[in-house]
Formats: C-alpha cells, structure tokens, sequence
C-alpha cells in the first residue's frame, strides 16, 4: 500500500505554500515552517527519512495532489467541508483566524468581510481559490472588488501601491510579512469579525486512508509527547488550539 | 535581508533549470518540427493530415493551457511527467508546431527547378530530398529558428507556474524571502537577455557555416 | 533502325479547364536533330517537360525506345505508371533547362557528378574522370571547382549541358536553353551544342526562338500552333517556303523583331 | 476523475466572462503594439545614428526577455517610481511594448517587400518623397503586411493567460479559480482550451483569407 | 539651337571600389536620337540611370538644357544639389526601365494620370483626356481601366512610355525597352518608340542588344566599353565598318547569336 511504497522509497513530497510561518523554503533550498516540520517528524517516526516539497499555489494543491504530483498536502490548507470531501484530512495540526492587513490605525475601519461588501470603493486582497477569498464573496464582496492576489509579496506589495486596500491572510502569516517588510506605515487587524478560526490538516489522497489512520495516530503521540508544541509554538502557533478540537468538528463548520 | 550572495546563488540555480530546460525543449521542437514540417508535405494524405492537425492544435491553442494540460490532466490519463518533463514536453511540442511551418516553407522555398533538376536527372524522392532540396531549405530555416530557440527561452519562464524551480520561479522566492522586489526582476531580466545574446550569436555562427561556399562570390 | 525512338500519339495536355496540348502526334527517328519552333504559349515547353515525365499526361500516348512512359504492364492490363517504371524511363532522357538549374550549394564537379554516382551507382574515380572529360568537352576544364555562382550565364548552361550529358541519356532535350543569357554569352553555348549534334548520334529535341540557329541544326523543324503541330518539314522549307499563314506571320514578326532567320 | 458535464455547463459563463476580458485586452494591446511598433520601426531607420542604435537596443533587449518578468515588472516594481497601473493597463501596456517590437519587423518587411523599381519608376515620374510614401510605397506596403500583423494579433490573444501574473481576471484566471473552488482541473482547463482553439480556429480562417487577399505569393 | 541639350563631362561612378563609370563625356544635341550599345556591365545603364538621377555622380559633371544636374548655385558658390534642384530638373526628362516599374495597385489610367496630377497640378479630366491620347497613340485604347496585371508584357511596356510621355519631358532614356518582352511581342514596343522618333522632336537615349533596331532608329551611336565611349558616329559607320577591334568583336559574337543587325 501507499505507506509501504512510501518507505521503500525513503521519501515523501508535499506540497508548500512558500507562505511563513505556515511553510518556507529558505535561499539554500531548505524547506522549514510549522506544517512541513510537524509532517517531517511524523512521516520520520512512520519510517519515511526524508521530506521533500513542491511550491505550490494554494488554488492548485489538491488538484496537484489529484493528480499525483505530491503525496500529501502540509500547507496551512485549512479544512473546510469541501475540502473534506476533496481530500483525506488528518487530525488539525496548525489553528489561526484571519486577519488583515491595513494602512496604519485601519482608516477605512475594515473589520469584517462583511465592511467590504458595503464600503463601495473598497479593494480587498485575497488569494485565488482561498479560505479568505471564499469568506468575502459570501460575506457579499463583489468580485471585481475582490482581487486575486498571486502571493502574499504581491499582496504587500500591491497594499502599499494603494492598489488594494487591505489585504487577507491568516492572522501568523500576516504578522510574518509584516515583519519582513518592516514597512512602519501597515498594521495588522485581527482577528476579523465573524470568521471562524480554522486548522489545517496534512492532506492526503482519497482512498488512502490507511496512510490517514497511520499518520494520525503518530501525530496523535506526538501532540501527547509535547513534542507537538515544541514544534509549533516557536512559529507562533498554539498547540493547545489544535489539541481542543478535531476533523469532524472543523470539516462540519461551514 | 543581507545575504544576497546566497539569493544570488539561487536564480543562478534557477537559471541553469532555464537553460536546461530551453536545451532540451530545443531539442525536441528540432526533431517535431522536421518530422511534422515533412509530415505536413509528405506524399501520403492520412500523415499530412496528422502533421496539420497537430501543428494546428498547438499553434491554436496558448502554450498555458498545453502546459496545464500535461501538468494536470495528463496524470488522471496515468501519464505522471515530473515538472521538468511536462515543461520540455510542452514548449518542445508549442515550439515544434511553429518550427514545422517553417521547415515547410523552406522546403517550399526552394525554387521548383532544383525539383525539377533532380527528376531529369533521375534522382528518387529520398535523394532529392537528402541532396538538393534539405541542403537548400536548411540555410533558410536558419535565422527563424534562432527566433524561435529565443521564443522557447522566453517561454520558460512560464513554467514558474506549474512551479518549476527555474529563474523567474526563483526571483519570486528571492522576492518573498528579502521583500525588494526590483533587484531579482531587474536580475533576471538581465539573465535572460544575456541569454538570447547567447543564442542569436551561436545562431548566427551556425548559419555562417551552412551557408559557407554557397554564393562565394556575393 | 526503323523504329522510332519517341513516339507521340494523340498526347493531350490540360491545365485545369486549359487545353495546352490537344490531340498531337508524332515521331522521333533516332538520332534525329528536331527544332520545335512556334508562338508562346503554343505548347513547346509542355511536349518536352512531359517527355521529360515532368508533367502527367492528360490523354493519348507516349512512347520512348518502344516502351509506353505513362503506362506499364501489371497482371496482363495496362495501368498508369507508378514511380519506379517512370525512374527506369527516365534513364533514356536528359533534359537541359532555360535557367541552367544547377545545384547552388554543390560545385561544378559536384554538380555533374551527383547523379551518375546516386543513380547509376558509378564509383566517385570514374564518374569524376567522366566529368572532368565532359567539361573538357564544353570549355571548362578549370571550372571544375568553382561554384555555380562564380560563373557567367554562358558557362552556367554549358554546366548543365554536362551534367545531363554525364547520365548517357540517349534523348537530350533543350528548352530554350539560350534565352536566358547575355546576347554576348549566347554563342559559347550554341558551339558546344553543334559540335554535340555534329559528333554524337544522340536523338535532340530543341525549342528556341533563335531561328538562325534552328535551321543550322535541325534536320526537320515542328511548328506549333494552339498544342498542335501546324506546319513540319525540313528547316529549308519551313522558313523560306512555309506553306500555313500561321508560320508566315509568325516567322515575319520574328523577323521585324531583329531576328536573323 | 471523468468529465461532468453539468459542471462544464456551469462554469461556461464565468469562462465567457474571462474570454470577454481576454479578447479586450489582446485588441487594446494590438492597438499600443500596432502604434509603437511604427514608432520604432522610424527610429530604427533615423539617421541619426545613436537614435538608431539605442532603439535597436530597446527593441532586442524587450524581445529577449519574457513578457511574464516584463509585466512583474511593470506592475511591481514601475510603483517604486511612481507610476502606478491598473492591472489591466499594466497589462494592455506591456504586451503593447512587447508585440511593438514584432511589429516593429513587419513595418520594415512590409516596406523592403515593395520592388525596387517603384521607388525608382516614383523618382522619374518626378514624385516628392511624401508623395511617393502615399501614392506608392504605402499602399504596396501595407497589404502583405496584414496577413503577418493577424498572426501576431492571435499570437498575443493566446498569451493573454500571462496577464493573470498580475490580477488580470482574464480567462485563464477565471479558470483557475474555478479550479481551486471546485478542485476539479479537466473541465475548467479543457474548455479554456476549447475556447482558445474555436477562436483560433475561426481567427486562422480569416487569416487564410487575408492570406489569400494580401498576401504576397512568391 | 547650337547649346547641347545633354552635356557630360569627365563623369565619374564607382560603386564602393569599382569604377563603373571613369571619365565619360559627351554630348546630345536637342532632337537627337542617339544609341547606347556595348558589352554587358559596360556602363550603359548606369549612365542613363544617372540622368534621371536615380544615381549620384561620384565625379565630373553633367549639364541638362544648360543647367547643372548635380550641381546648383547657392550664395555664388556651386554646392552639390538638393532634392528641390533635382526635382526640378528631373521635369526634362522621363525614363522607360526595362522591368516597366508599373504601379500595379492602379490602373492603367492611374498610372498615367499620377504624376501629371501630383507634380504639375494638372486637373484630373485634363489630366485624364490626354492619357487617353496617349493610351490612343501607344495603341492600347481600350485597355485604360484595366490593372497592369491583366496586361501582356508589351503592352506593360507601352503603358510605361505613354506614362513616362504624359509627362512632356524634353528627353526620354530607354533602358532595354524590349529585352525582358517574348519575341513575339518585341516589335509592337519598337513600333510605338519609331512613331514616337519619327513623330516628335524629342530628344531619346536609348540603351538596347538590338542592334536592327539601333540602326534603323538612331542618328547617333555611342559605343560603350569599361565605362567609357569606346567608338561612336553615324549607325551605317559603326555596324558596317567599325574602327576599333573591341566594337568588331562584339558585333561579331552578337550576329552569331543569331541577331540581325
Ligand atoms: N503549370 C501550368 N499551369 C497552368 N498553365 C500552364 C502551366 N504550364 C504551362 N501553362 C500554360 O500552357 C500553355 C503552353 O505553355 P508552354 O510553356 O508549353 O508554351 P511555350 O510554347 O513553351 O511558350 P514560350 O515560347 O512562351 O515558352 C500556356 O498558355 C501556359 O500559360
Ligand atoms: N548598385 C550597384 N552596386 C554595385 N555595382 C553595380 C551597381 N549597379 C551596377 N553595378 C555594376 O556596374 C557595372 C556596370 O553596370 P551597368 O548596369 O551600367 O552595365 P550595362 O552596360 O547596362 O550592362 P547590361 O548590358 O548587362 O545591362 C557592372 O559591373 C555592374 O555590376
Ligand atoms: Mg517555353
Ligand atoms: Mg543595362
């Protein structure tokens, strides 16, 4: 089965976001960032050595992973019930709300997606095919409002341009391009008002649940061991977040 | 932000991904385009038609959906390419169809006579072809495949989107890593004109030598 | 021998709904010198490229040293020729061109020596030795290693005579093959082809406009006319006596136009 | 993963939506190229000769890089210096600027394809050099010019997918969005395909024609 | 009139480092028809092609009904001319090209009436009623709104003298008016250009392999060779008893190549 082919090859290939803190390819080529590191030493403990990743956009994961171009899904691809039915989830690994990314002391006062929906000039930023854009066109934001932003560098980028007018991502990874901008005149709002907090999983194939069942329960022995929050809370992110809820839970919410 | 030289490191890396990947996707249009550009003149009806119809699809459709095409419906067919394949594939098999209508024009080029020349002196069809006709046709194919080698440089920058490590692919990485965005463009912009200098020059002197000794006197 | 070596019976010719040769007739004896004479667009170079098999026929029949050139024998009937019976007829006749037609990317030598060696698969020694011979032959025995463009018109076409020569064919034909060239560059070419019809008894088929020329070299002149033979006969009659209107206005325009006869 | 069709029915009108911004942007960018390239076509010829020169830098530098890094270019990093485009001019800009540079090409063929003997028939009928550009030169000039500025017309209507580097919603960005909602590649990918060949399709008929109207038969 | 209408002298015309043309001088007396002959690349067209100014002078100087062609005054001084000078001398003169030059994209009236139009200011139907007159005179009537394509290469040709005529130039240059015709269609070109010799007081150069022709047309014949006037006098003198070996061997090859002279 999958897990045996796996092994023998001695590798497994996600698919990244290149979007810190979630996941991160640094100038040498090194893959880091909380979700690839959690599945590194769950896949390592499931006798899978090396890890290897593919940058992908977020829009084109599960196709990717359709498509047997990767193994597995470690991104920050939040569950969401679509989702759910797409792919085979584990249990959450990494939880963060949404936030935005605004000019200093917010001067529109975007706190909800609902606010671009009823500012009739305002420009929201979100990436093609995500949670954020998903969010904004139910909460009534126009699509030619809505601007399908390629990377979170384009997205900073386009928000000190003046051509949007915030910008949407999770709440760390937003915080992450802020710093690394060190741009003083942007601040981050978070978290946005009536979005839900969201967990991403590792992804994996359907019909490979045995893969799934096997992953889980080392990742379940790792979040017990603390090694879990060892991981990811130097990225920001809250272990207890992932450990008070689960699948069922986060692919039912809507 | 300090370590340009490890950012520089790495669109070098992307370039030499460019570089193969225009070597190779070179390659393959060369040998698409003499086997179609023939096809599409060829004696036999059922091959005109196959070579017209493939140089047909992939002039008319854009390269992007051909590459999304291999990259991510190929595979539900069982045909997993890695990135590196499917981007060879895909820019051999664009450019290769552009290739083939020029190495049918040249063929064409060549004034009827020199056929004519060849049935009165008895030569048979593979003959004309080796002896008279291709030596002619070659020298004029020349100068579009060297555009059309740059039209395949340029094209790989496209398969940054099918995620491709190659050098616009790195510039994006270089520009999420340090935030600045014009030094990695403005660097690869320079890489890859230095690359078509590379390929007009080398071009230019392969043409030289095929057509050494033709027209000695002009 | 009494058979004629060529032997056209009611050949037909159309372009599209065009009728270029319509109906024509007649015979060649071997080693006969025939100047085919008559207006443009009579037909003149549409016999020759057909004997030549470098157009189809439409109709009729073709006949060359007794075999059909169009035609072949299969299973006992007679069917259109296929390409290998045409390159075995092809070996009777060689053609010489208006514009000379030689190869540009091969040298002179080259040039004459292509299709002995790819053909008749002579070995490079010989086939060099017979070329170096026959441009002996035509007055250019320097010449071997130039490149077509480095010669004059005249030289060009003595080339080719060359190199159609260089195949033994038994049937040479020339298309107008001086009226691409310098008025200066005309006579070079014309020596070497008396001197061919003097010394070989290969059969000729000649069209020209060069009248004098014709009724020095011709044993028996075709007037055309329309893709019909109009008026035949020996040169002498032809053009001091000719018997159809056709052929005397035409050879009196000629004649206005500065052409000796 | 087969093909659903109730799906393809679905997402057509969002594909026509795109199409309809694909097929904006080609003309709009047709029209910058068609001007620009005249522009640098007289440049080229100046005689002045450093005027001469730098154009023919600018034209071979631009159509030795890709468009792609060129439009990252010109929407990411012109704000720097205070030129601000919308993505869509941007855009429209940038293939303009790149296709001026065949353009460009054409002009001169066009204008070297007139015989010889025209300009010299024009000099000793006594015509000025303006009249002889109006009377005599443009309009042989310009119709074997149509049939190859068509071909760089659908040329760039097939490299309008670059434009969604750039948040232009054009077709292929509609396409992939609809792609990451629905996870489904084949129908959104396939039909965008479609879409391309019927335009080019029905495009390279007219093309034909043009041919058959303007084209010069050698 | 006692003036030369043409004045050459000590021309010079070299293309990069060939000398074409090296020291040539002559002159034309208003009215005369005079005969360029001579070997091929001798110099002929270039110095008919300098006289419409379709080439620059690289030395020596050259007068047209008494002005300087290549030269103008300008603050006293002599200065090379600019195009208003040129433009203005060219009204003397027309020229006839061997490949015709017709404007293909217009019509046979077109054609004529441009430049009449364009450079004169003359008035469309003015323009238009004496095109006709020349279509009239040149035979070709009925052929004024047919396009240069649908015409035969003698009547392209004749086209292209009533155009060049429609402009009323003192002087009209003929460069191998009929070597790129059929035969057949060589002597209605000749007939028009005698008509127009025996007809009007034109002055006419006419550069041609003809040689029938030349003598019966000419007053004068200039015999060219490297670039310069080898041999020149009345045709009966030259063609019938040439001075110089030169010219004897060229009109002997020529008569070989079947012309009548
Ligand atoms: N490939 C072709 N397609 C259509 N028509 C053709 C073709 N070849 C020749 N013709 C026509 O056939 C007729 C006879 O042509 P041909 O060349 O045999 O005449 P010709 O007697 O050789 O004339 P010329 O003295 O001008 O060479 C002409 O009307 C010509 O236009
Ligand atoms: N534009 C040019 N560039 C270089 N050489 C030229 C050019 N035009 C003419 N020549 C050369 O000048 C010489 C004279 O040419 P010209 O055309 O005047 O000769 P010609 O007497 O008219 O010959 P022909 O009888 O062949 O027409 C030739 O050697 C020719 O090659
Ligand atoms: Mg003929
Ligand atoms: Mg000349």
């Amino acid at each position: 089965d999958k897990l045996d082919d796996l092994k023998s090859a001695g590798k497994v290939t996600i698919a990244i976001g290149n979007e810190p803190p979630f996941t991160a390819i640094d100038s040498a080529g090194k893959v880091s960032g909380a979700a690839p590191d959690v599945a590194r030493a769950v896949f390592e403990k499931l006798g899978v050595p090396t890890l290897e990743a593919q940058v992908i956009e977020y829009g084109a994961m599960i196709p990717s992973l359709q498509a047997r171009r990767v193994d597995a899904i470690a991104a920050g691809l939040f569950m969401k019930p679509e989702r759910c039915a797409a792919v085979l989830y584990s249990e959450p690994v990494l939880c963060d709300a949404e936030a935005l990314l605004v000019p200093k002391g917010n001067p529109k006062a975007f706190q909800s997606y609902a606010d671009f929906a009823t500012n009739a000039t305002a420009r929201l930023g979100a990436p093609g095919g995500g949670t954020e854009e998903k969010l904004a066109l139910d909460a009534g934001v126009p699509r030619d409002r809505l601007v399908v932003v390629p990377d979170p560098q384009s997205g900073l980028k386009m928000l000190q341009d003046g051509r949007i007018d915030a910008y949407s991502l999770p709440v760390l990874s937003l915080n992450d391009l802020l710093a690394k901008s060190k741009d003083a005149n942007l601040e981050v709002f978070a978290p946005v008002k009536g979005a839900p907090v969201y967990c991403d999983g590792v992804a994996f194939r359907q019909g490979e649940e045995t893969l799934r069942d096997a992953f889980d329960v080392e990742l379940a022995a790792l979040k017990k061991s603390g090694e879990f929050a060892k991981i990811i809370e130097p990225y920001g992110f809250s272990a207890d977040a992932a450990l008070s809820t689960n699948r069922e839970a986060l692919c039912a919410q809507q | 932000m300090g370590d340009w030289a490890g950012y520089l490191t790495l669109i070098l890396q992307g370039a030499w991904v460019t570089v193969q990947l225009t070597v190779m996707g070179c390659a393959l249009a060369l040998v698409v385009a003499f086997v179609a550009g023939m096809g599409r003149i060829a004696p036999w009806a059922p091959v005109r038609w196959l070579a017209t119809a493939y140089i047909e699809f992939f002039r008319g459709t854009s390269i992007f959906v051909q590459l999304f095409w291999i990259y991510f419906v190929l595979p539900l067919t069982g045909l997993a390419l890695s990135p590196m394949q499917a981007g060879v594939l895909a820019l051999g098999l664009n450019v290769g169809a552009y290739g083939a209508e020029v190495v049918r024009g040249a063929i064409l080029a060549v004034p009827k006579d020199q056929y004519e020349a060849t049935v009165a002196l008895n030569l048979t069809g593979w003959q004309r072809m080796r002896h008279v006709i291709l030596p002619q046709a070659l020298p004029l194919m020349l100068p579009t495949f060297g555009n059309n080698a740059i039209e395949l440089l340029k094209g790989t920058a496209i398969v940054s989107l099918i995620s491709l490590s190659d050098m616009t692919f790195q510039a994006q990485v270089v520009r999420s890593q340090t935030g600045n965005t014009m030094v990695p463009f403005l660097t690869i912009l320079v890489l890859y004109f230095v690359l078509s200098l590379v390929i007009s020059r080398l071009m230019r002197w392969v043409e030289r030598r095929a057509t050494r000794g033709l027209d000695g006197v002009r | 021998m009494d058979q004629p070596i060529i032997r056209v019976r009611d050949a037909q010719k159309s372009f599209g709904t065009l009728r270029v040769i319509d109906g024509l007739s007649f015979d060649v004896r071997k080693g006969e010198k025939l100047a085919l004479i008559g207006p443009s667009g009579s037909g003149k170079t549409t016999i020759l490229r057909m004997l030549m098999t470098l157009e189809a026929l439409s109709g009729g029949r073709i006949e060359v040293c007794g075999e059909p050139l169009f035609h072949m024998q299969k299973n006992g009937a007679e069917v259109a020729a296929d390409e290998a019976h045409l390159h075995k007829m092809r070996r009777h006749i060689g053609m010489v061109f208006q514009h000379f037609n030689l190869f540009p990317h091969k040298s002179v030598l080259d040039n004459i020596t292509l299709a002995p060696i790819l053909t008749t698969g002579e070995k490079r020694p010989a086939a060099e030795a017979r070329a170096r011979e026959l441009l002996e032959m035509v007055g250019l025995a320097d010449k071997a290693d130039a490149m077509p463009s480095q010669l004059s018109g005249g030289q060009k076409q003595r080339v080719a005579i060359a190199r159609a020569l260089a195949l033994r064919p038994e049937i040479m034909l020339f298309d107008e093959v001086t009226s691409a060239l310098d008025p200066e560059l005309v006579e070079e070419v014309l020596e070497v082809m008396k001197r061919l019809a003097s010394e070989t008894d290969m059969t000729m088929l000649l069209v020209t406009h060069e009248m004098g020329f014709a009724r020095e070299f011709a044993d028996r002149v075709l007037f055309f006319d329309r893709g019909r033979i109009c008026e035949e006969g020996p040169p002498d009659e032809i053009f001091s006596n000719p018997v159809q209107d056709r052929t005397r206005t035409f050879l009196r325009k000629i004649i206005a136009a500065g052409h000796r006869v | 993963m087969g093909w659903d069709w109730a799906f393809a029915w679905q997402i057509l009108p969002v594909l026509l939506q795109g199409l309809k911004v694909t097929i904006i942007a080609t003309i709009l960018g047709a029209g910058v190229a068609v001007v620009l390239g005249l522009v640098f076509a007289i440049l080229r010829r100046s005689s002045n000769r450093i005027v001469a020169r730098v154009t023919g830098f600018i034209v071979e530098f631009i159509r030795g890089t890709p468009l792609l890094v060129q439009l990252y270019f010109i929407f990411y990093v012109l704000p720097d210096i205070g030129i601000r485009l919308p993505a869509l001019a941007a855009g429209v800009i940038g293939m303009g600027l790149h296709y001026a540079t065949y353009f460009a090409e054409v002009y001169r063929g066009g204008i070297e394809s007139v015989a010889r003997g025209q300009w010299e028939a024009a000099r000793a009928t006594n015509l000025t050099m303006r009249q002889t550009w109006v009377h005599v030169i443009i309009p042989q000039a310009v119709p074997p010019m149509i049939p190859a500025m068509a071909n760089y017309l659908l040329a760039m209507f097939k490299e309008t997918p670059l434009l969604s580097a750039i948040t232009v919603l054009e077709m292929m960005n509609q396409a992939k969005s609809v792609a990451n909602t629905h996870f489904r590649y084949v129908e959104p990918m396939t039909m965008v395909g479609a879409l391309f060949l019927i335009v080019s399709v029905i495009s390279v008929i007219g093309l034909r024609w043009l041919e058959r109207r303007y084209g010069r038969r050698s």
